[in-house]
């Protein structure tokens, strides 16, 4: 038996995408209901961010007992470290539990319905949510939200299963392999591949690109390039997979079309994700798209009024903080007022080891807009808080034009930069110019400092280099 | 009082707003293409909007 | 003999405030002679800021191996964690070592004269400076630069030596004591006193305020109250001290008047810094002072023209990147621009555990100016990066004008905060308004994600809570 509900909004998705909009439209009063066919939270709270940086922190805690017990500088040892790898995964289950639930609170404090089951599109204004009960429920709506996110790229010769994992199985390892392949070199694989590196697996990364992390640039990457050298981690760049057999492992073949096997027990595909777009009816819209996602324009409106779209569905960045800032905008339009998602700067992290952040343009991407612009770094190295981290490796980079010293990107790579991605946005959503930045007083002694010494170098005024 | 002259940007140049002024903006319905910006590297600031807004209202509307 | 030189400016004191000057004057091609009696970079470098956070960083990685010997929660086990502090000592030392080098090289590119030795002032024009090998030099300068610090407070009762330690001792112990009572709750001790517990040693901490880091608000002190209590460091508040025997230890005596005794084999007596004014020939200049310190308008001039002073000399807050700025500020001026030295704030950080940043107004102190304001916290229990940190402590609080939303003050206590205090600084000195935070694009997940939410509640649009 299917039971009818009529409401204004209908957003078919609860990843931070999904439930950031419907927390909203319920906080302005928007009678709102929420389907979600798996957990909510998405993929970023079950199976991306969260267990993701969970299971990186546990590797680096793991790696520094090792470091320890093979005599670290300054004085501590320890003896016989060792790593309970289904207790580390119960204990990032629990976080993930948490938050969740706390996700499902949110929405209910907000006043939204949630109905836990997969939703069936049949046009702009009916979808149909299929209870895991056994139930539906069919819901029309006025507005329909679509932030059904994405899922991980499949490589035809390699399908997820048994030994070959996605990011999904390496969150949750039933085993730590004695030797791990990692297909892809993008910061979900290098995140992954480093933490299980930590965990004391032999990690080698096959990549396509003849750089790691190719999206970011030689300069930024360079770092964490020498780290992965130091680590231990073996990398065949420029190269390709061709298959896998249990016997011999994955098949890869080098530009000069070589095919040699690379033993492993596991191996982790992290070629990429594609929205997700098949499989609810979504074609039965005939939406305007661009390429394999969702076209969306600079109010998250899709090609056919009333409908929607947000987050990983709409492409590149995917990114979770971008999915949420989305989700607020489309719940207070439909709040009736007048918003645009245009933000000046989306940072990226990659949780590597070290860590990278981008936020605004790279010197090359400025200067490939035709704009004359000075750039600048400051090491770590140079850097008092780094040392006292026995972290000196990295810089902060600035990016600001010419003329009038407005700052157009920040980069950074090094130990924890993730916590300066703060200053990076405001800045540059601030408008802030090279000299703001500079003569702020930045507190001594803190990485922090390295981000005001960049701008005052980018002025000819640096102090400790 | 004298209007600020327009705005002086390049094609397909952003206006400099913080988010409190874009987000006023759109609140009050102005384009802030046509909001000259008294700040550093012609940065709108909020007095910039509070200016137009109450002088320049009808030329904004009228003027699309 | 006695050799005679003449400069445009003779800086006394080779700490973060004298060599910044000396640096900054450098640059701008201003004749520019040094004098440090002890050791380049002052409190600072030797025996401040960079030393005790070397010892901090190492006593948390201490702390977390015998957690894990205890059995932690993420599944990592070690064994017979052990530090060898004398180990420690001599890494902390490379740190120092390195750093006052390369403050030797900075002053040397910039063209800086260092005089190894103690200044003795003549007059507002006139210094002489006993060198190490036995000669003295006469400068005659332009300006005379005071940046001559400040040194440890000692109590009467109990002056530093043998088991009496000041913070300097306590940075390169002889040994880690079974039993240390700290004397002062302010941030010196209390860093310093967690440090000595993460170690292993048995602390007490004796302090005349009802509070600890009396100097702060009881909101954002409470979570370091509660990990003090945690981590089994023993509390005696409104309490003094009387003095001190080998035999029982510490004398103290509590508002009741009871005295008891501290059994302890070292004191740290941290209760407080005094500008160093004395010994070296200051009051034949006659300046004005204001209290203990030095007095100084905006630009850093004393009352005797031609004399400026800058950092710990002059009074609170004494920190090193107060110092540094007010530095850059007499040498611009002393090259002929127009400068003050009037930054809207000052960040103060403490690396206690969890850290506390204080930048701009807090509620009260805004209160107190008659504005009427709003505030709001985001608590870490409720981040996502925080949980996989293990570090739900804490919070962020903002603080705003009602009117306009600008933002006076932000504070912070939890794990790592310290690295917030750039993006705090920065929008304080941008003039940020509660919107533009709120609507800034944060990292996810980050613990920065907090700061977008505290501006997000205080506009009554928080999502996350
Ligand atoms: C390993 C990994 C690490 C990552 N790390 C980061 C990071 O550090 N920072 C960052 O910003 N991003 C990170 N990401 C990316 C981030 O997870 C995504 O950008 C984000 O989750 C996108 O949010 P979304 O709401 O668009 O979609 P999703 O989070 O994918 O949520 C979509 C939800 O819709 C549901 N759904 C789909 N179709 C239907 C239907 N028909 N009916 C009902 N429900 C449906 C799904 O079950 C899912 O719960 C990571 C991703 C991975 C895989
Ligand atoms: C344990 C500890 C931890 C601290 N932590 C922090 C922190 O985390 N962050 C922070 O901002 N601040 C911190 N401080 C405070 C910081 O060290 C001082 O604020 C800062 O060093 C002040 O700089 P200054 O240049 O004014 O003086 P100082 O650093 O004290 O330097 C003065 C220099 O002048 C020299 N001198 C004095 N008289 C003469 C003379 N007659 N002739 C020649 N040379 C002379 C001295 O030898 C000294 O080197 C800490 C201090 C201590 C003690």
């Amino acid at each position: 038996m299917t039971k009818e509900i009529t409401t204004k909004l209908l957003v078919i998705g609860g990843g931070p995408g999904g439930y950031v909009a419907a927390i909203r439209a319920g906080q302005l009063g928007i009678p709102t209901v929420l389907a979600e066919g798996a957990s909510l939270g998405g993929t970023c709270l079950n199976i991306g961010c969260i267990p993701s940086k969970a299971i990186i922190h546990a590797a680096e805690e793991f790696e520094r007992a090792r470091h320890q017990a093979a005599g670290s500088a300054l004085g501590i040892r320890v003896s016989d470290p060792q790593i309970d790898i289904a207790q580390t995964v119960r204990w990032k289950d629990g976080i993930v539990a948490r938050l969740t639930g706390g996700v499902g609170t949110l929405l209910r404090k907000a006043g939204v319905q949630v109905l836990k089951g997969w939703a069936q599109i049949e046009d702009g204004k009916t979808a149909t949510v299929q209870l895991q009960g056994g139930e539906s429920v069919r819901v029309r709506c006025e507005h329909l939200l679509l932030a059904t996110g994405s899922e991980p790229v499949e490589l035809p010769s390699m399908p997820f299963g048994g030994p070959i994992w996605s990011s999904t199985d390496a969150l949750s390892p039933d085993v730590l392999p004695k030797r791990l392949v990692v297909v892809g070199a993008g910061y979900i694989g290098l995140e992954l591949g480093i933490a299980y590196r930590k965990l004391g697996v032999e990690v080698t990364v096959v990549e396509a690109a003849q750089r790691v992390l190719p999206s970011y640039d030689e300069e930024l990457t360079e770092p964490v390039l020498q780290a992965l050298q130091k680590q231990g981690v073996v990398l065949h760049l420029g190269c390709s997979v061709a298959g896998w057999d249990a016997r011999h492992g994955v098949h890869v073949r080098n530009a000069r079309a070589d095919e040699f096997a690379l033993p492993a027990e596991r191996v982790l595909v992290a070629v990429g994700r594609r929205p997700r777009t098949a499989g609810f009816g979504l074609e039965s819209l005939q939406l305007d798209m661009a390429g394999r996602h969702v076209a969306i324009d600079a109010h998250c409106r899709t090609s056919m009024r009333g409908v929607w779209a947000i987050g990983d569905v709409t492409g590149e960045p995917m990114l979770a903080h971008r999915a949420m800032a989305q989700g607020e905008c489309v719940a207070e339009q439909i709040a009736g007022r007048n918003r645009r998602f245009e933000p000046m700067a989306i940072p990226a992290v990659c949780f590597t080891d070290p860590e990278v952040v981008v936020v605004g343009r790279t010197p090359g991407e400025a200067r490939a807009a035709g704009l004359d612009c000075i750039d600048a770094a400051f090491p770590f190295a140079a850097n008092g808080r780094a040392m006292t981290l026995e972290s000196t490796g990295g810089f902060v980079r600035v990016v600001a034009r010419r003329d009038n010293h407005l700052i157009l990107g920040w980069q950074a790579v090094g130990h924890g930069v993730a916590e300066l991605a703060a200053a990076f946005g405001q800045s540059i959503e601030m408008g802030a110019r090279l000299e703001d930045v500079g003569h702020t007083i930045h507190a001594h002694p803190t990485m922090g400092e390295a981000v005001q010494e960049a701008a005052l170098r980018a002025l000819g005024q640096a102090l400790h280099i | 009082a004298p209007r600020a002259p327009a705005a002086v940007r390049k094609e397909g140049e952003r206006p400099l707003a913080s988010p409190a002024v874009r987000r006023r903006a759109l609140d009050l319905g102005v384009d802030l293409r046509r909001v000259h910006g008294s700040g550093p590297a012609g940065r709108i600031e909020h007095h910039d909007l509070d200016a137009w807004a109450a002088g320049g209202g009808q030329a904004q509307a009228g003027g699309g």
